[in-house]
């Protein structure tokens, strides 16, 4: 059905639709790790990709632009933060005002600031990511299989690839291998245990939180200076959504993580590039295409493939008296 | 003489509404074994709270080994050597035992050398103390005993000087209890200070040098353990004499009206919590179940209720009653003419935020008298709530108000009321005075008695020994979902339960 | 006051909006006049907007869109006073003028020019929603590049099939990359903000692109090859002049009247050479006369140069 | 005790909340450089200042009743159903089978079984997640949130594949036939003398809402079914214990829940488009979640905030069209009102409470 140069083109795009995914996936992870649900990584992400491209826009410069996204993406942290963890409010409330929040406020700032209908201008070169060429991959583009893997697939994409990828074995050490780690866990599980130990429920979970704003703001500071030359309007399309159908497949660990968002990544790309796939006499619309991972999510959840136990804390604000 | 280890001076807390801790002032000497005893909701875990740091006090000083020191959260605690074993434990279940007892008390960023460590310290721990636990075993893996040990080596490995025990030997058996207080004794003798919460007045009398005791946020009296008694203690507990004994005539029991046969009951983690049961209730006695805390009774009493699933047989009055299934729920056993009254009215006799008018239709709301078409009848829902409010004397005898505004003894009342009222052939009752005022006690112990003595079953679950000898006729041990033996209420006495309660068999003992 | 409704795609897809504003925007600058906009959030509200506007006595409405033939169909009805125009699409109501382009014969052109341009002999095209209207673009565009080079090979993909097609440019961006693989060293998006995508990749692989509706070669200058033009802007200039008096009926913008072309600007002059650009304006003069006939996929559902 | 009076709970918390997320507002709108007095103006005279505005403020209220009172009944069990959007998604294909499939003789006929049709088909699409939730304890926020997207998918491809008239462009079903046209308000009072805008897309279903609020108000607090509702929400061991089955109540809630939030079909598909397009429910389900929080999940103050929400999205669709504020406005508005409702309760609540204490204190 497909040969293996278009194989490799369709992994290629796997990596970069997984690249968001990955980041936002490893984000919630902290959060829900530590007993904070978050269903507002879509928002988060969308702040993030809108202030990123709104100052790479008007500095020029890409690296502003991804420190100002993760700065705004904090800023929500922040607020679910407070609702969640100081106010001990619903988290999911919290997620979903978040996500409003963030879908109004970009379009509201971006009319403001360049009267594009929400968009920010196209960013030129500077304003974006560009693809780091692996060394050699020129060199090696000609060896049959090896070549295009290495010079396609892994080589040739922004910086910020490699960091989601590099995520990947960084959050799994942080969360076994650390002392931050281990109490992270913990106060996700049992927060009196954490808090009669000695340790702050409220300033390890607001790391984690902040955490998770860092990783959604290079989220979504990829997805418009990279992936994409500037911000349009809700252009995280339920990406975030996607990302906490995988924390659930992933069932919470961080290597699994990174199946759960390649295998999603793979099914955007394949829906991405082929309209209906026809298998046989059996054609694969591509709305079942899109709609994949939520299915996959609602299975797993459903626990026939495996039960998914979420952190036991999860979603229940830390509330000593009542 | 030395400073005490611990002074509490003019502690006050307060929940809302509710004053937990009125203005209360403690010494314990260092090297001793000091008690606190007290109803329950007196205040005493609230105190103890907040001495370590997990509560911070409205009003009021601290001073530790004649400092004084400021505990705002429990690492300032640690930090004074103190450490503290809660009622429930503060466990992670899905963490190994070394995890737990390093977790807030690592050295360093990473965790490998700090596991390592802590390995080597336990092992000289539990040479030390006789405090055997596996590292790598996991908390949800192992035993209440075995994780009241983990918390105990947590705070030895925090090198605490000063520990509290909150209620520790409540989930224990006796054998259990008794090796508790071997290490306890053992810390003592090398200079380390306890506070032991605890209900039971024999191990005030037999394990401390001094006790305090705790009524109504309140401490009422610290004396010399020696120099004190039981009933002396009971009376400061409740502010006045207790009576012990319930008056009632001579059991006649007629008929059996319940009849168990071979029932399991397996709980949601797959574990057997009840074994191949066999017991009768018949018309006329009350049978009460002792046991320690967790030995199966609470899920008796759901699968007689109809809150949990079984296998084996149950009749009543001669007829089967499915145990699983349709027809095996809580609805299906009340239409059967069984009332029960739980074990915890808060978390399942009421529903606290309802008006106690649509608590008395809890379980009940099905009842023809209260319904008028398709709708529920809350007119004469309010009128019957009115007549059981004054005939059990609940106060105040508001129908209006929300069941959580109710006192926990009223809170038992309108349980009571509802449940005895509907004149059930079996009355199935868990815990009946668990926080309830001695009053109320006397008064829920009389209407008991009166459904005995109009010819009625009645199935009594309680883990205070007391209550179970004076106001069953017969007397069942539950251990380890089994009955170890059963006696006449009036031929046998806390020791022999109390063995039989250890899993000692009746035989032997 | 006259008054313009975008399309989802919103008022800067830097294409078939855009070029409704541009146009509505230059009459505003003539005549010195305002006018009112809106843009839409949702398929639900083209209604509200024509009732809205309606009944604010706005006049003429021009409604940027097929989309809006169904609501218009619904409301004309009811504002027998006021004017709508509605392009793209035919509305047969009597106060409805009804402005289509033959954007087959503006695409056969830069089919041409694509195919000279092409060294690979392969040239793509990227639809927005599918629907016969792109597939007219798309057919025409195949035609003009089979007229060149009958060996070429023209690869055809859709963004998608609802509104969300116009405005997905991940997607035009990946299936540029997709067509770059097959061998296109050309592409030509008719997709909408789905196209800024496109031309975006083409620019990014160093391949050539062409636009669609308003002239785009100033997005990537110098690897635009050219923009299929579609007046849209015309359309609407026309109708903002014609005010409230203006014709209804039946209106089609072609080679002949201008309603289509091909943009060649500072930023592709040195992209089209003389020759393409003698043999665009040959082959423009001949379809404007009737001499080459260009085949209109919506007058029977069918491409004879390209297969869907 | 209770910690404070129970207006203050139903009143004086929510109303705080709703200042507090106005003033916010009108400072985003003075960030963005408009004036919020001006706004707020011209809000009012666009959505309640003529029948014209109170027709599409009542219409969009209609909206929101629906799934307001759609999650206020899943709350009451403590479900918490995101999944409104799609269950009204699913609701529109139910009324859209019903109007163009069955050849109606009146449209009050029709009603009734596009009602049903709605109500199944939103019932339905709520019931795996319901399922899913009592029988194997998946999370139904997750679940429905998936729900939502499969909903969209399904019915892109329901439009695009299958309800698409031949020849038609438009991702979206033909026109209903005119005999199941609803009464807009227009028609409904011109007897009554009363000259309602004609062109306002206020329907009967708006009367169609207010009887769902009554009739869950009945259901909620007269009825057996409510009565176990309420206690199971309140504690699941306790509703074990009273004989409740927690499976049937979840499912019953949650089907009535589904059911109620397709109901609301009847009103955008049914009422105003008269076909069934593309994102037809504009976001309605989620406003919804607003609504119930804001209404404290009791179906008149349900209808209050619904009518306040109404006014905002009619007033901001004023706003979009006469001024360069963009309708987003209304969607941070939303966030705000949602933010401050439901997640920071607390952060008015506490100190409420706490002034309340001590002023029994003080009393005492
Ligand atoms: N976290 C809390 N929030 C609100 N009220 C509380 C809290 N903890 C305890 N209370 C209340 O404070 C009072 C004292 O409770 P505490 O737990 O200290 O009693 P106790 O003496 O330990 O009782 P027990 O013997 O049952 O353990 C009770 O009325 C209880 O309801
Ligand atoms: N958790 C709580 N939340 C709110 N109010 C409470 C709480 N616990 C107790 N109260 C209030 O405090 C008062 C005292 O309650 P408590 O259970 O301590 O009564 P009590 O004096 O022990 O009476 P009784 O002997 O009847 O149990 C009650 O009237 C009740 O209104
Ligand atoms: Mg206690
Ligand atoms: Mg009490």
């Amino acid at each position: 059905m497909m040969d293996f140069l278009t194989l490799i083109q369709v992994l290629d795009s796997t990596v970069r639709l997984a690249t968001p995914l990955l980041l936002a996936c490893l984000a919630g992870l902290f959060s829900e790790r530590a007993g904070i649900f978050d269903i507002g990584l879509e928002g988060k992400m969308l702040m993030a990709a809108f202030f990123s491209a709104a100052v790479a826009a008007t500095t020029g410069n890409v690296w502003l632009g991804l420190l100002a996204g993760v700065a705004s993406s904090l800023v929500l942290a922040g607020l679910h933060g407070l609702a969640s963890i100081t106010f001990r409010g619903n988290q999911l409330i919290s997620g979903v005002a978040i996500n409003f929040l963030a879908a109004g406020m970009t379009v509201l700032i971006a009319q403001d600031w360049f009267q594009q209908g929400g968009r920010t201008p196209s960013l030129i070169s500077g304003g974006r990511f560009e693809p780091i060429t692996l060394p050699f991959a020129n060199a090696v583009e000609g060896v049959p299989i090896l070549g295009p893997i290495y010079s396609e697939l892994l080589s040739g994409h922004s910086i910020l690839v490699y960091l989601a990828f590099l995520a990947v074995p960084a959050t799994a050490w942080i969360l076994f291998g650390t002392r931050f780690g281990l109490r992270l866990r913990a106060v996700g599980e049992n927060p009196a245990a954490v808090d009669t130990a000695g340790v702050s429920v409220v300033g390890l979970r607001y790391a984690a939180v902040m955490i998770c704003g860092l990783l959604c703001g290079i989220a979504g500071a990829y997805l418009a200076t990279a992936l994409q030359a500037g911000f349009v309007k809700d252009m995280t399309a339920g990406r975030g959504f996607i990302a906490l159908a995988a924390l659930i497949f992933a069932k919470w660990r961080p290597w699994h993580a990174l199946g759960a968002c390649l295998l999603f990544g793979l099914l955007q790309a394949v829906a991405l590039r082929f309209q209906n796939i026809e298998l046989g006499s059996i054609v694969i619309p591509v709305q079942f295409m899109d709609a994949l991972p939520y299915i996959l999510t609602v299975v797993i959840l459903a626990g026939f493939v495996g039960k998914a136990i979420p952190p036991k804390a999860g979603g229940e604000p830390y509330v000593k008296e009542r | 003489m030395t400073a005490p280890a611990i002074e509490l001076k003019g502690i006050s807390k307060a929940f809302g509404p509710v004053q937990a801790n009125k203005d209360i002032s403690i010494r314990v000497s260092p090297g001793t074994i000091h008690g606190i005893i007290g109803e329950n909701g007196a205040g005493k875990s609230t105190l103890m709270s907040i001495l370590y740091g997990f509560y911070k006090a409205d009003k009021g000083e601290i001073w530790i080994h004649g400092k004084r020191t400021e505990i705002p959260d429990s690492q300032a605690a640690i930090a004074a050597g103190i450490g503290m074993v809660f009622q429930h434990f503060k466990l992670v279940e899905n963490f190994t035992v070394l995890e737990n007892i390093i977790l807030g008390a690592e050295d360093g960023g990473l965790l490998k050398p700090s596991l390592s460590k802590a390995r080597k310290t336990l092992q000289e721990l539990a040479r030390e103390y006789e405090l055997n636990v596996d590292p790598d075993a996991r908390i949800d893996e192992i035993g209440v005993g075995m994780q009241q040990r983990v918390e105990i080596l947590k705070a030895l490995y925090r090198q605490a000087d000063i520990l509290i025990l909150d209620e520790p030997t409540g989930v224990l058996t006796p054998s259990e209890a008794d090796q508790l207080f071997r290490i306890l004794d053992r810390l003592r003798a090398e200079g380390k200070t306890i506070i032991l919460i605890t209900h039971k007045l024999r191990e005030i009398m037999e394990y401390t040098d001094t006790v305090s005791v705790m009524r109504r946020g309140q401490m009422t009296a610290t004396v010399k353990t020696a120099e004190t008694n039981p009933e002396h203690l009971a009376e400061l507990m409740v502010g006045r004499k207790v009576l012990l004994r319930v008056d009632k005539v001579p059991a006649a029991p007629g008929k059996p009206i319940l009849e168990i046969e071979n029932l399991n009951v397996v709980d949601e983690a797959g574990v057997a919590r009840v074994k191949n049961l066999n017991l009768t209730v018949r018309a006329g006695e009350i049978v009460g179940i002792a046991g320690v805390a967790g030995n199966g009774q609470s899920e008796l009493l759901e699968v007689l209720g109809g809150m949990r699933e079984g296998q084996g047989t149950i009749r009543l009055n001669g007829n089967p009653l499915p145990l699983s299934g349709k027809g095996s729920d809580a609805r299906a056993r009340r239409a059967s003419h069984v009332a029960h009254v739980p074990e915890d009215r808060q978390r399942e006799g009421l529903i606290m935020d309802f008006h106690a008018w649509e608590n008395v239709a809890f379980g009940y709301h099905h009842a023809s008298e209260y319904q008028s078409g398709l709708l529920m009848n809350n007119a004469a829902l309010r009128a019957d709530t009115e007549a059981k409010m004054e005939k059990f004397d609940v106060r105040p005898p508001d129908p209006w108000l929300a069941a959580k505004n109710f006192s926990g003894g009223n809170q038992q009342k309108i349980v009571v009321a509802r449940e005895i009222e509907r004149n059930p052939d079996l009355l199935l009752i868990g815990q009946p005075t668990r926080g309830v005022d001695i009053g109320a006690i006397e008064f829920i112990h009389k209407q008991i008695v009166e459904l005995r003595d109009q010819g009625k079953a009645v199935l009594l679950v309680s883990v205070e020994l007391e209550e179970i000898l004076s106001l069953s006729d017969r007397v069942a041990v539950m251990f380890d979902g089994m009955i170890m033996g059963e006696r006449p209420a009036d031929q046998t006495d806390e020791k022999e339960l109390g063995l039989l309660m250890a899993g000692v068999a009746g035989e032997a003992a | 006051e006259p008054a313009l409704i975008f399309d989802l795609g919103g008022k800067f897809d830097k294409s078939f909006n855009e070029a409704a504003f541009t146009g509505a925007q230059r009459w505003a600058e003539e005549t010195g006049e305002s006018f009112r906009e809106i843009e839409l959030q949702s398929e639900a509200q083209r209604e509200q907007a024509l009732r809205r506007f309606a009944e604010a006595g706005a006049n003429p409405i021009v409604m940027a869109g097929f989309a809006f033939a169904d609501a218009l169909g619904q409301v004309a009805g009811d504002y027998p006073d006021t004017k709508f125009v509605i392009i793209d699409m035919v509305v047969d109501a009597p106060n409805v003028r009804s402005v289509v382009f033959n954007e087959h014969e503006g695409s056969y052109l830069v089919g041409m020019l694509a195919a000279k341009a092409s060294k690979s002999g392969t040239v793509g095209f990227i639809g927005g929603m599918d629907i016969p209207l792109i597939r007219k673009f798309a057919c025409g565009y195949a035609e003009g590049v089979k007229a060149v080079n009958p060996d070429a090979t023209v690869i055809a993909n859709m963004t998608g099939t609802t509104p969300a097609a116009w405005n997905d440019p991940v997607k035009g961006s990946e299936l540029t990359k997709a067509q770059i693989s097959q061998g296109a060293d050309v592409v030509y998006a008719a997709a909408g903000g789905t196209g800024v995508g496109v031309l975006q990749t083409a620019a990014d692989e160093g391949i050539l692109s062409i636009g669609v509706d308003s002239n785009q070669n100033h997005l990537h200058p110098g690897k635009v090859l050219t923009s299929m033009m579609k007046r849209v802007d015309n359309a609407v200039f026309q109708a903002f002049s014609d005010g409230p008096d203006l014709q209804t009926g039946f209106s089609v913008m072609g080679l002949s009247n201008g309603g289509v072309g091909f943009a060649v600007d500072e930023n592709n002059a040195s992209l089209i050479t003389d020759e393409m650009q003698a043999a665009a304006d040959d082959a423009a003069a001949k379809i404007a006369t009737g001499e080459i006939s260009v085949h209109d996929y919506m007058s029977d559902d069918s491409c004879p140069a390209l297969s869907f | 005790m209770d910690k404070m009076p129970k207006w203050a709970d139903v009143v004086l918390i929510p109303l705080i909340s709703l200042i507090l997320a106005a003033l916010l507002s009108a400072l985003v709108i003075l960030g963005i450089g408009e004036d919020p007095i001006a706004a707020v103006k011209l809000m009012v005279s666009g959505a309640l200042g003529s029948t014209y505005g109170w027709g599409y403020t009542l219409y969009y209220a209609t909206n929101f009743l629906f799934t307001g009172l759609a999650v206020s009944v899943a709350f009451h069990a403590r479900l918490f159903n995101i999944g409104g959007e799609g269950q009204a998604m699913l609701g529109g294909l139910g009324v859209a089978l019903v109007c163009l499939y069955i050849p109606w003789p009146h449209w009050s006929l029709a009603l009734i079984f596009a009602s049903l049709g709605a109500a199944l088909f939103g019932a339905a699409w709520a019931a795996i997640p319901a399922y899913l939730q009592a029988k194997r304890g998946s999370h139904i926020v997750i679940t429905t949130i998936m729900f939502n997207f499969i909903a969209a998918a399904v019915l892109n491809y329901v439009l695009v594949n299958l309800l698409r008239p031949v020849g038609s462009m438009d991702p979206a079903t033909a026109r209903f036939p005119e005999a199941v046209h609803l009464p807009s308000l227009h028609e409904l009072l011109a007897p009554l003398g009363i000259a309602f805008s004609k062109s306002a897309p206020a329907n009967v279903s708006f009367v169609l809402a207010i009887v769902a609020c009554f009739a869950v108000w009945l259901l909620i607090w007269r009825t057996k079914l409510g009565y176990e509702i309420r206690a199971y929400g309140n504690s699941e061991p306790g509703a074990l214990y009273a004989g409740i089955s927690p499976v049937k109540i979840t499912m019953i809630a949650m089907l009535i829940s589904g059911g109620l939030a397709g109901m609301m079909a009847t009103n955008n598909v049914m009422g105003e488009a008269e076909r069934l397009v593309l994102n037809s429910t504009e976001g309605a389900g989620f406003i919804g979640i607003a609504v119930a929080l804001m209404g404290r999940s009791h179906p008149f103050g349900v209808f209050l905030a619904a009518i306040l929400f109404g006014f905002l999205y009619q007033g901001g669709a004023e706003l979009a069209l006469w001024t360069s504020i963009p309708r987003e406005l209304i969607v941070v508005i939303q966030a705000l009102v949602i933010l401050f409702t439901g997640a920071l309760d607390n952060m008015v609540r506490v100190p409420l409470e706490k002034a309340f204490l001590a002023l029994r204190r003080e009393k005492a």
